[in-house]
């Protein structure tokens, strides 16, 4: 009799635990520097106005990678938090493994499938079900320029690749370093996605990035994207290897160098040194690529849980990132632009404003591509399999011609 | 002091049963968690896991993979350049040091936690102070340039073919401290009347060193072996901190290449084939030390 | 039935027997010397009866009570270790009372009985001290102390004076006699040197590889040595162990040795079964003090022979000289007054005192019993 | 344990000692820099970083980054600064160094005292398990600690230091004990004391040194691990090592460079702390007999 008395208070004592879990979401993300946390803490307070409790699991480092590894060391423990800052094929593949949720009421009831661009429900829809809710898009194929320098060389914004290179030959000729850059991998990779564009246009993207077919991985315009990286690795300055990306864009900003070719956070950069858009600093889209948009889109993707509390609370959360006020408040600050189509664009500023229509634009018109750089080509192994034959190539360690064979061998053994 | 007697009293009994008792919870940690995970690693190292594991086998083809990636190679090579290096010069500096402070050094008492702190540090922070110092836009080389000297030129950590050496540096720097401490723990062991009569006999201080002191240190040069090979084998948080595998993947060392194809890039058979790869190396290294050690002591 | 029995017990490490077959039996109040050279199985033996070593066959017990198997605590016995053992983080009062603590003894009878130990070997101002802060001496009285305090039915010393200096060796050597005289209780005592076991033993067992070689009293073992080992292995310097061919002459059988000048000498035995041997080969030993000069010669001795022989160094002592010469193609050494007048090189008469000869057989090394 | 007297029986001459005084002293520059130029940044404000020079010393001096790294710098939806993952990093790694340590000293007392057959093949298995790398067991523990449910939390980090500390600190303790007299446990036995007796009242109280040497290396070991951290015990229960990767990770934010030193010195303070108070006990415990092994 006691025995049961004890059981049975554990029980109880088991069940308010867990009810006391239910009312918390579990976050793990990657967003921990000022501004996109204090971003994120717009969300915590209104899932606390809610009565939805936050529990905070930031693990940074890597662009993701060592938050992917806690996840998949929380999803073995049997554990999986609530809701995971994602990118592009991880999304697929967690769900592939049937650890995501069913959004679908939720996104039905809100019509998520009217205001989410097509190209980015391929990534928060696995078999027609939703999995995820976008937080954002970034795309990638920005270049920022410093607009002191370029009045006193007496450049106008390039059109095309000609004018382009023209402009950096300028610069260094005034001794300026003609482009920032750092030399990481996923930053050569950034910069390759814009060659392969601008070389080879939408439908060469396509075949050669996602579809990764041989033939378009081997060509002739391959060949010459990879020369493009040459033409590029030309004017980086002696000291680029190994610099973070926010270096590079601080060079531009400070005046040290005319251009950089990075995603739309870099704004954020020019915005921390007291700079406007359209002012001090301007942004164009790559020559070559203008009417496409290479993006990236974090999204909040929701596993699994199991009893009905946890469900409305991660139910409130997805609600929550998808609301019109949240997606304002966190892309004002990230220098993103909001997942959602149809939000108005009052808040944001010259840059925003600008990424917003290209968006919209290429949405509709079919030039929005997932970027190979950032996770949303193609799954990771082939996107570090690409890594490593960019970088190796940037690096001097082939010549574009070999560096198009390497990318036909390199992809094939990461299938 | 076993004791197999029958009609041996309770306490006796328990007595010998204590020793085996105490030590079977970390015998059974052991073979779970160490030497389980291993068969376990093995085992997916055999079966076509990706993200997670899972259980089909695919035989030899993660090991044929293995081989054919290139970052393997130059993870292995990387590996070789390192080890050798790190356990030659830490070795080198830290009976070096050991010898000069054990001259009766006026301030040894503040030279040796300087020599020693380096070793408190996380390897996250070693790599990153030096991935500062080094880098040449605002480390040693902007530093020197500023003093004047204008061709002042150490960029290695920015040179593929170079950068493996800055992490030697940094390595070496964090470890060479302990060596030293190891030596000089040897050197204060040896019997001070075998140097006097070694002195007698007419050595010089450089004979005696090489003749009678550095011999008897034989156990201290073992132990900073095993340590500092262990450290090389294992070594990825500094590569990470300093240069990130690069440029390029020019520093890619086999703990960093395991990690990489195990948890970014989802291919976790491969990054399974190559922590067995690693297993072997170091089981290849430690069975023979360990057997000899072993015996030695019985 | 012996106070302490050892009982045909013997001691394998495995497939290999280190121990044979040992039978001892121990009165109460008697003091037992195990002696011979390391190796021998003496302090197996002595861990045996502590406790410390399992038993592989035969039994050993105290008071009639089979010790096999029992804890090494719960045989009421008490050892001193050659390295004292004494624990080095306790005082000198805790390391001597740490034995009854660890029995349970009330704190009342422990402080007195430290008390009687402390006067019995004059440590009392010690007893504050930790043993890193005694000398060699000391620390030897501590652990006896820590022995003595248990009361116990038997002593086991594991070779306690031999890591103390040759002059100190002599006196705690007294000492510990002096205490057993005093206590009289049971002792059981390794020891690898012949002359601790001569004078502190009622008995000796002489063992080597694993036998024992003899038991007897000390009278007996220097006198009548049983083989070859135990003859040279007791007494210092050792007993001269010689070649000889028995051969009679006038009836009596005489030892026939080569002298170092090529010719033989010729001594008579005192051992009148040596006629059994007569044309054959033994081993002749004659220790040093029964080879004189004639002044010197033992005056009780019925049996004095005259050797001459030429000597190869002299070695005075003080007390003795002792001379070197070549006898049956060994050195020999003979023990002679301090103020003999004898030279190197030279041809001296050398008394020999057949008495105290033992013969051996040379295939057995046993020795041939009158 | 007797430790042979410091002094040394070699004479040098003039010229020698000062080449010597003078190797040392730059030696002592070179392991001394990279802690100077640390603390050199973490004085002063961001602009005079990101403006160039790193060796210059501070134009203004400033403790600003300092307050912020403890306080006010933001770890992850909050800006709480270090000062929590610091508690989070002292329950876990004293616990931790304490458990190994008992642990290793029991082992280390059983395998020398205690000798019984299939005893060396376990200490050999428990040696091997010091040089595997500790990747690989990131999936199977950390099913396991789910399994235990103490995935996430200091406790499940507890055990996991533990489990990967014991190699190392029977290592250690197995060689002091090697050299500690057995006739010591002979003569407590005899006396009536029982194995954890012994263990207790004989063998802890003279253990001073290797107990020194073996909390200093796990400790440090314990501390400075971040791949364990990271992988099981992210979020509320997070150590000091991974709030320390999110404080100067991010990976798209504005990186506030005096900050992250400020930061990366908190970080180190507790080992170097125990490296300077404790190191000569360091030089001693090893050379009371583990550098034997």
């Amino acid at each position: 009799m006691r025995m049961m008395k004890i059981t049975g208070a554990a029980l109880v004592l088991m069940s308010s635990t867990a009810i006391v879990h239910a009312d918390n979401v579990e976050v793990l993300h990657w967003w921990t520097s000022g501004g996109e946390a204090a971003a994120l803490n717009v969300l915590k307070g209104d899932l606390e106005g809610q009565g939805v409790g936050w529990t905070d699991m930031p693990v940074a480092g890597g662009g993701g990678s060592d938050a992917m590894t806690v996840l998949r060391a929380r999803v073995t423990a049997g554990d999986p938090p609530t809701a995971v800052q994602m990118l592009g094929f991880s999304i697929q593949d967690w769900a592939a493994e049937g650890a995501l949720a069913n959004l679908n009421g939720l996104a039905e009831e809100q019509g998520w499938a009217d205001v989410v661009p097509a190209a980015l429900q391929q990534f928060s829809t696995f078999e027609g079900n939703w999995v995820s809710a976008p937080v954002n898009v970034h795309s990638t194929n920005w270049v920022w320029a410093n607009s002191a320098i370029m009045a006193e060389l007496g450049l106008e914004q390039p059109g095309s690749w000609d004018e382009f290179v023209a402009a950096m030959e300028a610069a260094e000729a005034a001794g300026y370093t003609a482009l920032a850059h750092g030399g990481q991998a996923w930053q050569d990779a950034t910069i390759f996605d814009s060659m392969v564009m601008g070389v080879g246009g939408p439908d060469f993207y396509q075949a050669a990035m996602v579809d990764l077919d041989p033939e378009a991985l081997g060509s002739e315009q391959m060949v010459e994207a990879f020369q493009r990286m040459e033409t590029l690795r030309g004017f980086v300055d002696d000291n680029f290897s190994g610099r973070d990306w926010n270096l590079a864009s601080a060079m531009v900003a400070n005046g040290e160098a005319l251009f950089q070719i990075m995603g739309d956070w870099a704004k954020g950069e020019f915005i921390a040194a007291g700079q406007t858009a359209g002012e001090e600093f301007q942004c164009f889209r790559v020559p070559g690529t203008e009417g496409t948009v290479t993006f990236n889109s974090d999204q909040f993707a929701m596993f699994n849980v199991t009893d009905d509390a946890s469900m409305a609370s991660q139910m409130a959360m997805a609600s929550a990132v998808m609301s019109p006020e949240f997606q304002v408040a966190f892309n004002t600050v990230k220098g993103s632009v909001p997942a959602r189509t149809d939000i108005s664009d009052a808040e944001f500023d010259a840059c925003g404003q600008l990424g917003m229509a290209q968006l919209a634009d290429a949405a509709a018109n079919g030039g929005l591509f997932g970027s190979m750089a950032h996770g949303h080509a193609n799954n990771p192994s082939v996107q570090n399999a690409m890594y490593d034959v960019i970088t190796a190539h940037f690096n001097g360690e082939f010549d574009a011609a070999t560096a198009a064979e390497e990318m036909v061998t390199a992809v094939e053994l990461a299938m | 002091m076993a004791m197999t007697d029958s009609g041996t009293d309770f306490r006796t009994r328990m007595q010998n049963w204590l020793p085996k008792i105490v030590l079977a919870p970390s015998f059974a940690i052991m073979v779970i968690f160490v030497y389980g995970f291993i068969a376990f690693t093995i085992y997916l190292s055999f079966t076509g896991s990706r993200m997670l594991p899972t259980f089909d086998l695919v035989g030899w083809q993660n090991y044929e993979r293995l081989f054919r990636v290139r970052q393997w190679d130059t993870a292995v090579v990387n590996l070789a350049i390192f080890a050798s290096l790190y356990i030659v010069i830490s070795t080198i500096i830290g009976l070096m040091l050991a010898i000069f402070l054990d001259q009766k050094i006026r301030g040894e008492g503040a030279l040796r936690p300087i020599f020693l702190y380096p070793m408190a540090l996380s390897f996250i922070v070693t790599g990153t102070a030096w991935k500062w110092m080094l880098d040449p836009a605002i480390g040693l080389e902007a530093t020197f340039r500023m003093w004047g000297w204008e061709s002042f030129t150490f960029d290695w950590i920015k040179d593929s073919d170079m950068a493996i050496y800055t992490i030697v540096i940094a390595a070496v720097w964090q470890s060479s401290g302990f060596v030293m401490a190891m030596f000089l723990a040897g050197l204060r062991g040896i019997d001070n009347e075998i140097l006097k009569a070694a002195q007698m006999d007419g050595a010089s201080n450089v004979q005696m060193y090489r003749r009678i002191i550095l011999p008897q240190l034989r156990p201290a040069f073992l132990s900073a072996f095993v340590i500092l090979s262990h450290l090389a084998i294992k070594s990825y948080d500094l590569v990470v901190a300093m240069t990130d595998g690069g440029p390029g993947t020019s520093t890619w060392m086999p703990a960093v290449f395991m990690y990489e194809y195990t948890f970014t890039r989802n291919q976790m058979g491969i990054g399974a084939a190559s922590a067995v790869i690693m297993l072997m190396t170091v089981a290849a290294i430690m069975v023979p030390y360990l057997y000899a050690e072993l015996r030695e002591k019985k | 039935m012996g106070f302490l029995d050892i009982n045909n017990v013997t001691k394998s490490y495995g497939a290999v027997e280190v121990l044979h077959r040992v039978d001892i039996e121990v009165e109460e109040g008697e003091f037992l010397v195990l002696v011979g050279p390391s190796g021998c199985g003496k302090s197996t033996l002595l861990n045996m009866i502590a406790g410390l070593e399992s038993i592989t066959g035969g039994e050993i017990s105290i008071k009639d009570r089979v010790m096999n198997g029992v804890h090494p605590s719960k045989r009421n016995i008490a050892m001193v270790f050659q390295s004292y053992a004494l624990y080095p983080n306790m005082s000198v009062a805790q390391n001597i009372t740490f034995g009854l603590e660890m029995h349970g003894t009330p704190k009342p009878e422990r402080d007195q009985a430290l008390k009687e130990v402390g006067a019995l070997l004059q440590i009392d101002h010690l007893l504050d001290r930790k043993p890193g802060q005694l000398s060699g001496g000391q620390r030897q009285r501590v652990a006896m102390g820590r022995a003595l305090v248990r009361n116990p039915d038997v002593f086991l010393f594991d070779e306690p004076l031999s890591n103390l200096d040759a002059k100190l060796r002599v006196d705690m050597r007294t000492e510990i006699k002096k205490l057993h005289q005093k206590l009289k209780t049971t002792i059981v005592y390794v020891t690898h040197d012949q002359i601790e076991a001569m004078t502190l033993s009622t008995r000796i067992a002489v063992m080597f590889n694993g036998y024992v070689q003899q038991l007897g009293t000390p009278k007996e073992i220097y006198d009548t040595p049983e083989n070859v080992f135990v003859a040279t292995f007791m007494g210092s310097p050792a007993m001269n162990v010689v070649p000889a061919k028995v051969e009679m002459v006038d009836g009596l059988p005489h030892a026939r040795i080569a002298r170092a000048d090529g010719d033989d000498a010729l001594l008579a035995f005192a051992q009148e079964n040596m006629a059994e041997w007569a044309g054959k080969n033994i081993l002749l030993g004659i220790r040093p003090e029964a080879i004189t000069d004639p002044e010197s010669a033992d005056r009780a001795s019925n049996s004095i022979a005259a050797m001459s022989n030429r000597v190869g160094v002299t070695e005075p002592a003080g007390a003795d000289t002792f001379v070197t010469m070549i006898l049956g193609g060994k050195d020999v050494i003979a023990r002679m007054r301090a103020d003999t007048t004898v030279a190197a090189g030279e041809m001296f008469d050398f008394a020999v005192n057949m008495e105290k000869a033992v013969a051996f057989d040379p295939q057995t090394e046993a020795r041939i019993k009158p | 344990m007797a430790v042979a007297s410091n002094e040394n029986a070699m004479r040098t001459s003039r010229v020698t000692r000062v080449l010597i005084y003078v190797t040392l002293l730059v030696f002592s520059l070179f392991y001394l820099l990279p802690l100077g130029i640390m603390l050199i940044n973490s004085l002063k404000p961001l602009s005079e970083i990101t403006g160039g020079g790193m060796i210059a010393l501070p134009q203004q001096w400033t403790i600003e980054p300092w307050l912020s790294a403890w306080s006010s710098a933001q770890i992850g939806v909050e800006p709480t600064g270090l000062r929590p993952y610091f508690m989070n990093s002292i329950a876990m790694a004293v616990p931790a160094v304490i458990i190994s340590t008992v642990i290793g000293a029991l082992n280390g007392y059983v395998l020398t005292k205690w000798h019984f057959r299939g005893a060396t093949i376990v200490f050999g298995l428990l040696l091997f398990s010091c040089f595997i790398p500790f990747q690989i067991v990131l999936i199977p523990m950390a099913r396991i600690l789910g399994i235990l449910e103490i995935a996430g939390t200091t406790y499940g980090l507890i055990l996991v230091h533990v489990v990967y500390g014991i190699g190392f600190s029977t290592l250690y303790f197995r060689n002091y004990y090697a050299a500690f007299p057995t006739e010591l446990v002979r003569a407590a036995q005899i006396d009536g004391a029982g194995f954890f007796q012994i263990f207790w009242r004989i063998m802890l109280p003279s253990s001073g040194p290797i107990i020194a040497v073996c909390c200093i290396w796990q400790f440090t070991n314990i501390w400075n691990d971040f791949l364990f951290g990271a992988s099981f015990a992210s979020g509320g229960a997070a150590p000091m090592t991974v709030a320390l990767n999110n404080l100067v990770n991010s990976s798209t934010g504005v990186r506030e460079y005096n900050v992250h030193f400020a930061g990366a010195i908190m970080a180190a303070a507790p080992t170097l702390l125990v490296y300077i108070v404790a190191g000569r006990y360091f030089v001693r415990g090893l050379m009371a007999g583990s550098v034997k092994g």
